[in-house]
C-alpha cells in the first residue's frame, strides 16, 4: 500500500509542476462539471436532459405526450431495478453523451442503443404490468409474460412518447427550457467585430 | 371508487382452471371454459354483418359478382360454386354446403378427396394423431365427414398444456423441411404468422409421394421458392395440372389462397408485422390486454388493428386500403376478360382443326397467364398485403394472355378464319354456367339430398363419439 | 471545456446579412454570401460520384443503357441523346451539350424553341420580368442563349426579401388557375413540393394560346386531372401530338418527368411528406439547423432523409427502394420490347399497303401504350414515389401494346403476310441509331462547331451584362 503510494508520488524535482498541473485539471474538471450542469444529472427533472440542445426534440415530444404527467425521462431511460444500477447507468450514459456532444459527433438522427432499449422496455413493463399480465392467464399460460413482452412496446405503440419524427431539427420552434448562453454579451459583440474584420 | 375496486378485483382474482382436457380436444367450447375472453371473441367470427368494399364477414357469391370466373374455371369444381371466405366459425358448414364437394351418397362417393378436410377443423390433428397422416388423406371426402365436425379452433393453433402456438398439421412442417428450414427455430413473432400459414397458403395434392402413392397428399409447392415464378416452375417441372380446361383444353393450375406467400412480399412483413398483429390485435377488457380472437377484416376494427401503429384517421386508413385494391382490381378485371377471350378463342382454334403441336405453346401461355391471375385473385387481402408484388404479377399475366391471343390470331389465319371470336354473353352467373354447359339444377338437387340424408347421420355419429370423451360439456 | 462553451454559444448565434441584392438576382454566388451553409450545400450538386442501382448523381447515358429507347423515339429529338438527370448545378451545361438542342449556327437556327430554357436557370424569372412571358417563350433556343447562363438556383425558389419559398414562373400558377385552384392558398408544407412542381412535371408547348398564337407556350396538361388517363384524354381531345413516329407513323406523345404528378399518388404524399423532406432534409451543423441544399438521390443520405421517419437500418431502407424499382422495371422493360415490336410491325403493315383507315385505331393504341410507358419511365424516382400507381399504369400499357399487335396480325393476314416481323438488332445505342437512320456523326459535328463558335460568344456577352449589375462579385 505504501509502495503504491510512493510509486504514485512524483520524484521531488517534478513535484511542483505536477501538483500545479493536477490542480489545473481539477479546476478545469470542476468548471466542466459546473458548465455542463453536472450536478443536475443527479436529479430526475427532465429539464436536466435539455442541458444539451440535442435533447430538445425528445423533450418537446415528451412534453406533448400523455406521459408528461406520469413519467420523467429517467423513469424510462434509467434502470429502476436497483439504486446502484440506476446511477451506474446514468454515469455511463451521461459520459457518452457528453463526450459525443463535445466532439461534435452527434448524428442528425439519434438512435437509441440496444442497451438503452432494454432499459426503456423494462420500464414500460414496470409501470404497465397491471395491464400486461393477467394473473389468471399467467397461471395457465407459462409463456404469457414472454409472449406479451418479447417485442419492444413501441413496435406497435410507435408514437409513445416521442412521436415518429426523429431528427435534431424536428421541432425547431418548440418551447424547450434550453440553458441560457454562457457567452457574455460583450464577447458576442467582440466576436462579430472580429468576424467582419476577417472578411 | 367502487368501480376501481371492482376492476382491481377482476385482475387479481385467483385462478382455478375450469376443465382439464387433452392435447387433441377438438371442441372449442371445452377450451373456452378456461379462456372465456378468447373463446367469446372467437365466437364472434359467426358474425356476418360487416362488408368492406371487396371483403368482409359476409357471404359473397363470387360467381355472381363476377361471372367471368365461371368461364375461367370451366371443367373444374370452382365453376360450380365459390364464395369469398368468411369467419372460421363457418369452415365446416361451408365445406359441407358448397356445390364443389357435391352430393355424395355414401362414404366412397363424391368428387372430392378427404384431404379437403385438412384445413377446416381441430378434429383434423386429432384424427391424424389417431390414424396417421397418409391414412387421413386417403379416400373420399364423404368418408370422414362424421369425424370432422368442429370448426377451426383452439387445437389448430395452440398446445393444450402451455397454450403456446403450435403447428398442428404436417404440410407446413414438411414444406419447411424440403426447403432446408427448421420450423422449430421460428421466433415467437414468426409463429404469430406461421399458425395462419398452415392454411392460408397455396397447395396441391401430390399423388406420387413415395410411400403414399395414389394418396392425394397435401403439399405446398415451395421447393424452388415462394413467389409466383418459382411455384410456376415447380409445377411445370413435375408436369402437374389441376385440371384440363373445358374450352381451351389448356392444362390448368388453380392457385388457392396464397395468403402467406403474398404477405411475405409486402412492407408489413418486411417490418416484422405479423398476421395476428392486424387480424388478432390486442384488446383491453377489465384492465387486461388479451388477444382478440375475432379474426376478420381489420377494416372492421381499425382502432385496435391499424391505429396503434398509424395515427391517421380511420377513414384515411380505409381509403389507403381501398386505393390499393382499386389499383389492382381494375387490371385484374381486365386480365379476366382477356383470359375469357383466350379460352374461347382457343376453343375456336381447335374447332377450326388446329393441331396439338400448334396449340401446345398457346395453351402453355394461357396456363401461365391464368396462374398469375389466380395467384393475385385468390389471395384475399393480397392487394393490400403486398400491392407492389400483386401489381407486378398482374402485369406479367396480361402480357402472357395477350401473347397467347396473338398466337391464336396466327392460327386463325392459317385455317382461313377471318373474323373475331365474339365475347360470350356471360352477364350473370346463370348465363355463364349455361354457357359452359353446367347442369346446375342437377348439382343443387344432389346437394339437397345429401344434406337431407347424409348430414344428419354424420352429426349423429359425431355426437355419439364425443359423448364418450372424458371431458363432458 | 472551451468546446462545450463554443457549442452552447452556437445555438444562439445571430444572423447579419452580408449583401443586399434585388429580387431577380440570378447569380447563386451573390445569394450565397448571405447564406453560406445553403450555398455550400447547393454547390455539392456538382458532385457526380454517387450511383444507386438505377439513379444517382452520375451522368448516365440512357440510350446506351437501354437502346430500345432509340426506337421508341424514332423521329424525335430524344433518340439522339438522353441522359438520366443529374445535379441542378449542371442544368445549363447539359442543355447546351445535349444533341437534342442541335448545333445552331445563329440565333434563329436549331431544332428547339426558346421555351426549353424555362426550367434551367434563375435567369428565366429575371428575363420574364424584363421582357414579358410570351416574349420570353418566343423564338429559337439559340436566341436567348447569352441571357440564360446561371444554373438552377436561389431565385428559382426564393423571394429575395423574405427568403420565403415562391413560385417564380407562370406555368404552374396558370395550371392551378385553370383547375380553379389558388396557388397562393398553398400551405407552407405544400410549398415545399410546389417549388419543385414548377419543373418536375409533364408539360407541352401550346401554340394555340389566345393572345400568343404561334408561340410555344409552356403549358401543363392538368385541366382534366393529373393522372395518366386524365392527361391522355386532355391530349386526345385537343388532338395534340409531340411528333409522328418515324417507323409506325403513330401520332406520339412524349411524357416528360411527371415527377410531381406521380408523387401525389404515393403514400408519402398522402401522409403529407414533401419533396424537400426527402431531397432537402434538415441538417444541423454546430447547433444551427438548415436545409441541406444538396438536392440528390436520398439514397446517398439515408440517415438524414429516411431515418428521420423510419427506424430501419440503412441497408434495409435501400433494399425497400430497390425492391420496388425492380418490381416495376422488369415489366417496364418488357413493355419497351413490346412497343419496339409494335412500331416495327406497324411499319411492316404500311409497307404491305395497309390503309390509313385500317391503321388509325392501331396507331392510337400504340400512342396510348407508349404514353403510359413514358409516364412511368420518365418519372425518375416514380417507382419509389408511387409504386402501386406506376405498377398499375405499366399494366394498362402492356395491355394496349399487345392489343395493337393483335390488330396488326389481323392486318398482316389481310395483306397475305404470314411470317413474324423480326426483332431488330438494337443491341447497342449505335446499332439502334443506325437502325432508325440517324446521322449521328453529323449531329455530333454540328454540336462541336456550336460549342467552339457560339458558346464562347454567349458566355462573353453574359459576363459583360452581369458586370453592369449593381452588386459585384
Ligand atoms: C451533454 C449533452 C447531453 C445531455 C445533458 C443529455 N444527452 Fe442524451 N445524448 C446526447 C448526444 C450527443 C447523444 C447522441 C449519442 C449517440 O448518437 O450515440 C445522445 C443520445 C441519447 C440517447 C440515445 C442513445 C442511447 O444512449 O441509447 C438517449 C436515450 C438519451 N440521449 C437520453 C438522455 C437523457 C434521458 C438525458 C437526461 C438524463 C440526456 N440524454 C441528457 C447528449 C446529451
Ligand atoms: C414513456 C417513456 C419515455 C419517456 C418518459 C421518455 N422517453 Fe425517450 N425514448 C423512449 C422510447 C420508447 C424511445 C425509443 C424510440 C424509438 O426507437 O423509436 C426513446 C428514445 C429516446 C432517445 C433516442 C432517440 C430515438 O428516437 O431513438 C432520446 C435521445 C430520448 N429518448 C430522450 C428522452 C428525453 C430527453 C426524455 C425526457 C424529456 C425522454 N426521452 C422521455 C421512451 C421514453
Ligand atoms: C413511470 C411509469 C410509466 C412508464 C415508465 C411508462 N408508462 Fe405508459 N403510462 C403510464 C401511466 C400512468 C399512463 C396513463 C396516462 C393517462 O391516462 O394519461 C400511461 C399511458 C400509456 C398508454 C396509453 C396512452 C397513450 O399515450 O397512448 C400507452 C399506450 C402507454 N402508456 C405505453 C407505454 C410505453 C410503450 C412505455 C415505454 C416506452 C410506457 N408506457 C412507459 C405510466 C408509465
Ligand atoms: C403487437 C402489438 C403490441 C405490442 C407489441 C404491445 N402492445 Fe400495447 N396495445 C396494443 C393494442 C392493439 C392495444 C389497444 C387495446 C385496446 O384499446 O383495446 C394496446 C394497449 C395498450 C395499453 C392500454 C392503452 C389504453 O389506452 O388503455 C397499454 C398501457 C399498453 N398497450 C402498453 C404496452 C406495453 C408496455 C407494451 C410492451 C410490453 C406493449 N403495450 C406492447 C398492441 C401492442
Ligand atoms: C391448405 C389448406 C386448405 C386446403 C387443403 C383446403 N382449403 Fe378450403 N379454404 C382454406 C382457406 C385458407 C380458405 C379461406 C380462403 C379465403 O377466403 O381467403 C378456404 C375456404 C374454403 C371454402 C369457403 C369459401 C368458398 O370457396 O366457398 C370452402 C367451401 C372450401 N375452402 C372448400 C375446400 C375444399 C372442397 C377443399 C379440397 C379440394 C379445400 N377447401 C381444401 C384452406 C384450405
Ligand atoms: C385450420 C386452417 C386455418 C387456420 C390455421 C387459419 N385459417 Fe383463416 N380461414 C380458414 C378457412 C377455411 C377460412 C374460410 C372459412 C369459410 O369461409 O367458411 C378462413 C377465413 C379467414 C378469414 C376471413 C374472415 C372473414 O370474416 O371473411 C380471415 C381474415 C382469416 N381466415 C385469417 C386468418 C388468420 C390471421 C389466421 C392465423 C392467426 C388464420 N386465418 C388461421 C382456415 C384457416
Ligand atoms: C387461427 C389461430 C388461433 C385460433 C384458432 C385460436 N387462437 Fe388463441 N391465439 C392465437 C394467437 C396468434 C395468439 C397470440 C399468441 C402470442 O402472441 O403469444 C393467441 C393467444 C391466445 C391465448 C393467450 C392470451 C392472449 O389472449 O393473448 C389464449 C389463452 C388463447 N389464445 C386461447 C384460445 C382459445 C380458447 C381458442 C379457441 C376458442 C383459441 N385460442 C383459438 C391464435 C389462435
Ligand atoms: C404493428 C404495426 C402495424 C400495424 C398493426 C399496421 N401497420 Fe401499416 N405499416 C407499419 C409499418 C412499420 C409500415 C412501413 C412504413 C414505415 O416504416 O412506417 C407500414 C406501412 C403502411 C402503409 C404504406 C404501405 C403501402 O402499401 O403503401 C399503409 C397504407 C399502411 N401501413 C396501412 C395500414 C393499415 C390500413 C393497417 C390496418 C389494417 C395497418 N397498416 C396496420 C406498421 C403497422
Ligand atoms: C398490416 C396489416 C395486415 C397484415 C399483417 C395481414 N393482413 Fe390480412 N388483411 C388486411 C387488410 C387491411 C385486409 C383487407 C380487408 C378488406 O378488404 O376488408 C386483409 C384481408 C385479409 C383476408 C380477407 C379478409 C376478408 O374479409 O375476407 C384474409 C383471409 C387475410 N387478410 C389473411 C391474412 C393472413 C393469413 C396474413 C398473414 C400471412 C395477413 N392477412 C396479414 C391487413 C393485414
Ligand atoms: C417544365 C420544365 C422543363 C421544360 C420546359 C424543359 N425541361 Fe429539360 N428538364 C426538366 C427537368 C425537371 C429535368 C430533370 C429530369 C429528370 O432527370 O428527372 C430536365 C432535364 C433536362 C436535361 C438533362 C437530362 C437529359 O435529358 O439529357 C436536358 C438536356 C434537358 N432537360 C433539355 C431540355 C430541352 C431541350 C427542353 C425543351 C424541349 C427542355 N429541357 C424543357 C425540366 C424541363
Ligand atoms: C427551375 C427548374 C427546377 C426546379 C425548380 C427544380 N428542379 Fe430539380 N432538376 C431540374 C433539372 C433541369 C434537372 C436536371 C439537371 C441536369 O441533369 O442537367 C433536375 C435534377 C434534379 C434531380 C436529380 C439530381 C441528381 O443528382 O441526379 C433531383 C433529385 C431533383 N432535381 C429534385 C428537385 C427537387 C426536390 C426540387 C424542389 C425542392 C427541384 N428539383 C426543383 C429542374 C428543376
Ligand atoms: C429547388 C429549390 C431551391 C433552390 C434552388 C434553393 N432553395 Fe433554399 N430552400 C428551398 C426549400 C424547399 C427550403 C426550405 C424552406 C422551408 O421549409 O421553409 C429552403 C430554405 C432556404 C433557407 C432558409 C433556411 C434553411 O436552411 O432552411 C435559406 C436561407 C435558403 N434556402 C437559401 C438558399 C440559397 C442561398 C440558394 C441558392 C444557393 C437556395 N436557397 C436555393 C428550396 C430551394
Ligand atoms: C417525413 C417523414 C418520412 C420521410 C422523410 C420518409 N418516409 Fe417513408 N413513410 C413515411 C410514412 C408516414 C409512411 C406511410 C406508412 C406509415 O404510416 O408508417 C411511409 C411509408 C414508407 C414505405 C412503405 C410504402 C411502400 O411503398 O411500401 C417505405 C418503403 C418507405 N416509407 C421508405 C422510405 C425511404 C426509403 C425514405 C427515404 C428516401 C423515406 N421513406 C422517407 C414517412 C416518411
Ligand atoms: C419519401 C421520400 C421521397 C419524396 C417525398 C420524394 N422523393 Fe424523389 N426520390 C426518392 C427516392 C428514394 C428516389 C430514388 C433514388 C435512387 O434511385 O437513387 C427518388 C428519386 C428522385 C429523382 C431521381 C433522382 C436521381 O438520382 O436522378 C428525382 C428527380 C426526384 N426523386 C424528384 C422528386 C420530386 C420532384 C418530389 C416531389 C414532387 C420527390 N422526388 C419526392 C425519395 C423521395
Ligand atoms: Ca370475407
Ligand atoms: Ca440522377
Amino acid at each position: 500500500m505504501v509502495r503504491l503510494f510512493k510509486f504514485l508520488t512524483p520524484p521531488p524535482k517534478w513535484k511542483l509542476p505536477v501538483y500545479v498541473t493536477l490542480g489545473i485539471f481539477f479546476g478545469l474538471g470542476c468548471y466542466v462539471l459546473y458548465l455542463s450542469k453536472a450536478a443536475s444529472y443527479l436529479s430526475d427533472a427532465p429539464e436536466t436532459c435539455v442541458n444539451c440542445h440535442v435533447m430538445a426534440p425528445q423533450y418537446a415530444t415528451w412534453n406533448h405526450s400523455s406521459h408528461r404527467e406520469v413519467a420523467t425521462c429517467n423513469d424510462c431511460h434509467v434502470p429502476h431495478n436497483n439504486v446502484f444500477n440506476k446511477y451506474y447507468f446514468k454515469a455511463k450514459d451521461g459520459l457518452r453523451h457528453a463526450s459525443m456532444f463535445a466532439l461534435r459527433m452527434e448524428p442528425e438522427v439519434i438512435f437509441i442503443l440496444d442497451e438503452g432499449k432494454k432499459v426503456v422496455h423494462n420500464n414500460c413493463i414496470r409501470c404497465h404490468s397491471q395491464q400486461l399480465t393477467d394473473p389468471k392467464l399467467a397461471a395457465q399460460v407459462p409463456n404469457h409474460a414472454h409472449n406479451t413482452q418479447d417485442r419492444v412496446c413501441w413496435e406497435c405503440h410507435r408514437e409513445v412518447p416521442h412521436g415518429r419524427v426523429n431528427s435534431l431539427s424536428s421541432v425547431p420552434h418548440a418551447r424547450v427550457p434550453l440553458p441560457e448562453s454562457p457567452v457574455p454579451d460583450w464577447l458576442k459583440e467582440y466576436m462579430k467585430e472580429t468576424e467582419l474584420e476577417n472578411e | 371508487a367502487s368501480s376501481i375496486m371492482e376492476r382491481r378485483a377482476e385482475s387479481v382474482y385467483a385462478y382455478t382452471p375450469q376443465v382439464e382436457h387433452g392435447q387433441w380436444e377438438p371442441r372449442n367450447e371445452v377450451w373456452g371454459e378456461n379462456f372465456p375472453r378468447e373463446f367469446q371473441s372467437y365466437y364472434k367470427t359467426a358474425d356476418t354483418i360487416f362488408r368492406s368494399k371487396y371483403n368482409g364477414n359476409a357471404m359473397i357469391d363470387m360467381l355472381e359478382v363476377d361471372p367471368r370466373l365461371v368461364v375461367l374455371w370451366a371443367g373444374y369444381g370452382f365453376s360450380k360454386d365459390y364464395n369469398q371466405g368468411r369467419g372460421h366459425y363457418y369452415a365446416v358448414e361451408d365445406i359441407r354446403n358448397t356445390l364443389r364437394t357435391g352430393g355424395p351418397k355414401n362414404e366412397n362417393d363424391g368428387p372430392m378427396p378427404n384431404t379437403c378436410w385438412t384445413c377446416k377443423s381441430p378434429d383434423v390433428p386429432r384424427l391424424m394423431n389417431e390414424i396417421g397422416v397418409a391414412e387421413f388423406y386417403k379416400g373420399k371426402w364423404a368418408g370422414k365427414g362424421h369425424e370432422v365436425v368442429n370448426p377451426i379452433g383452439c387445437a389448430d393453433c395452440h398446445d393444450a398444456e402451455t397454450m403456446n402456438l403450435r403447428i398442428s398439421r404436417p404440410a407446413l412442417i414438411e414444406a419447411f423441411e424440403r426447403q432446408g428450414k427448421d420450423i422449430n427455430k421460428a421466433s415467437h413473432q414468426e409463429m404469430r404468422s406461421l399458425v395462419c400459414a398452415q392454411c392460408h397458403v397455396e397447395y396441391y395434392f401430390n399423388k406420387k409421394r413415395t410411400g403414399a402413392e395414389g394418396v392425394p397428399y397435401l403439399t405446398f409447392p415451395w421447393d424452388k421458392g415462394m413467389d409466383v415464378e418459382a411455384m410456376e416452375e415447380y409445377y411445370d417441372e413435375i408436369d402437374f395440372k389441376d385440371w384440363t380446361h373445358a374450352l381451351s383444353k389448356a392444362p390448368m393450375l388453380k392457385a388457392q389462397h396464397p395468403g402467406y406467400e403474398v404477405y411475405l412480399k409486402g412492407i408489413h412483413a418486411d417490418r416484422g408485422v405479423s398476421c395476428a398483429d392486424c387480424h388478432m390485435p390486442y384488446k383491453s377488457e377489465g384492465g387486461q390486454k388479451f388477444t382478440d380472437h375475432h379474426i376478420q377484416s381489420p377494416l372492421n376494427n381499425v382502432a385496435n388493428s391499424c391505429q396503434v401503429c398509424h395515427r391517421q384517421e380511420t377513414d384515411n386508413l380505409i381509403k389507403n386500403v381501398y386505393t390499393r385494391q382499386d389499383q389492382i382490381i381494375e387490371n385484374r378485371d381486365k386480365l379476366e376478360e382477356l383470359l375469357v377471350r383466350a379460352h374461347v378463342e382457343a376453343k375456336k382454334a381447335w374447332d377450326l382443326g388446329a393441331t396439338e403441336e400448334e396449340m401446345k405453346p398457346v395453351l402453355k401461355m394461357i396456363r401461365h397467364a391464368q396462374w398469375r391471375w389466380d395467384y393475385a385473385a385468390a389471395s384475399h387481402g393480397g392487394s393490400f398485403h403486398a400491392p407492389t408484388e400483386i401489381g407486378r404479377v398482374i402485369t406479367t399475366g396480361v402480357e402472357r394472355a395477350q401473347e397467347a391471343r396473338i398466337a391464336l390470331v396466327r392460327i386463325f389465319h392459317k385455317y382461313g378464319f377471318e373474323g373475331e371470336v365474339p365475347y360470350p354473353d356471360i352477364a350473370t352467373k346463370a348465363k355463364a354456367q349455361e354457357f359452359i354447359g353446367l347442369p346446375i339444377d342437377k348439382l343443387k338437387k344432389e346437394k339437397e339430398e345429401f344434406k337431407k340424408n347424409i348430414l344428419p347421420q354424420w352429426d349423429k355419429k359425431a355426437k355419439e363419439r364425443e359423448a364418450t370423451y372424458q371431458v363432458k360439456m
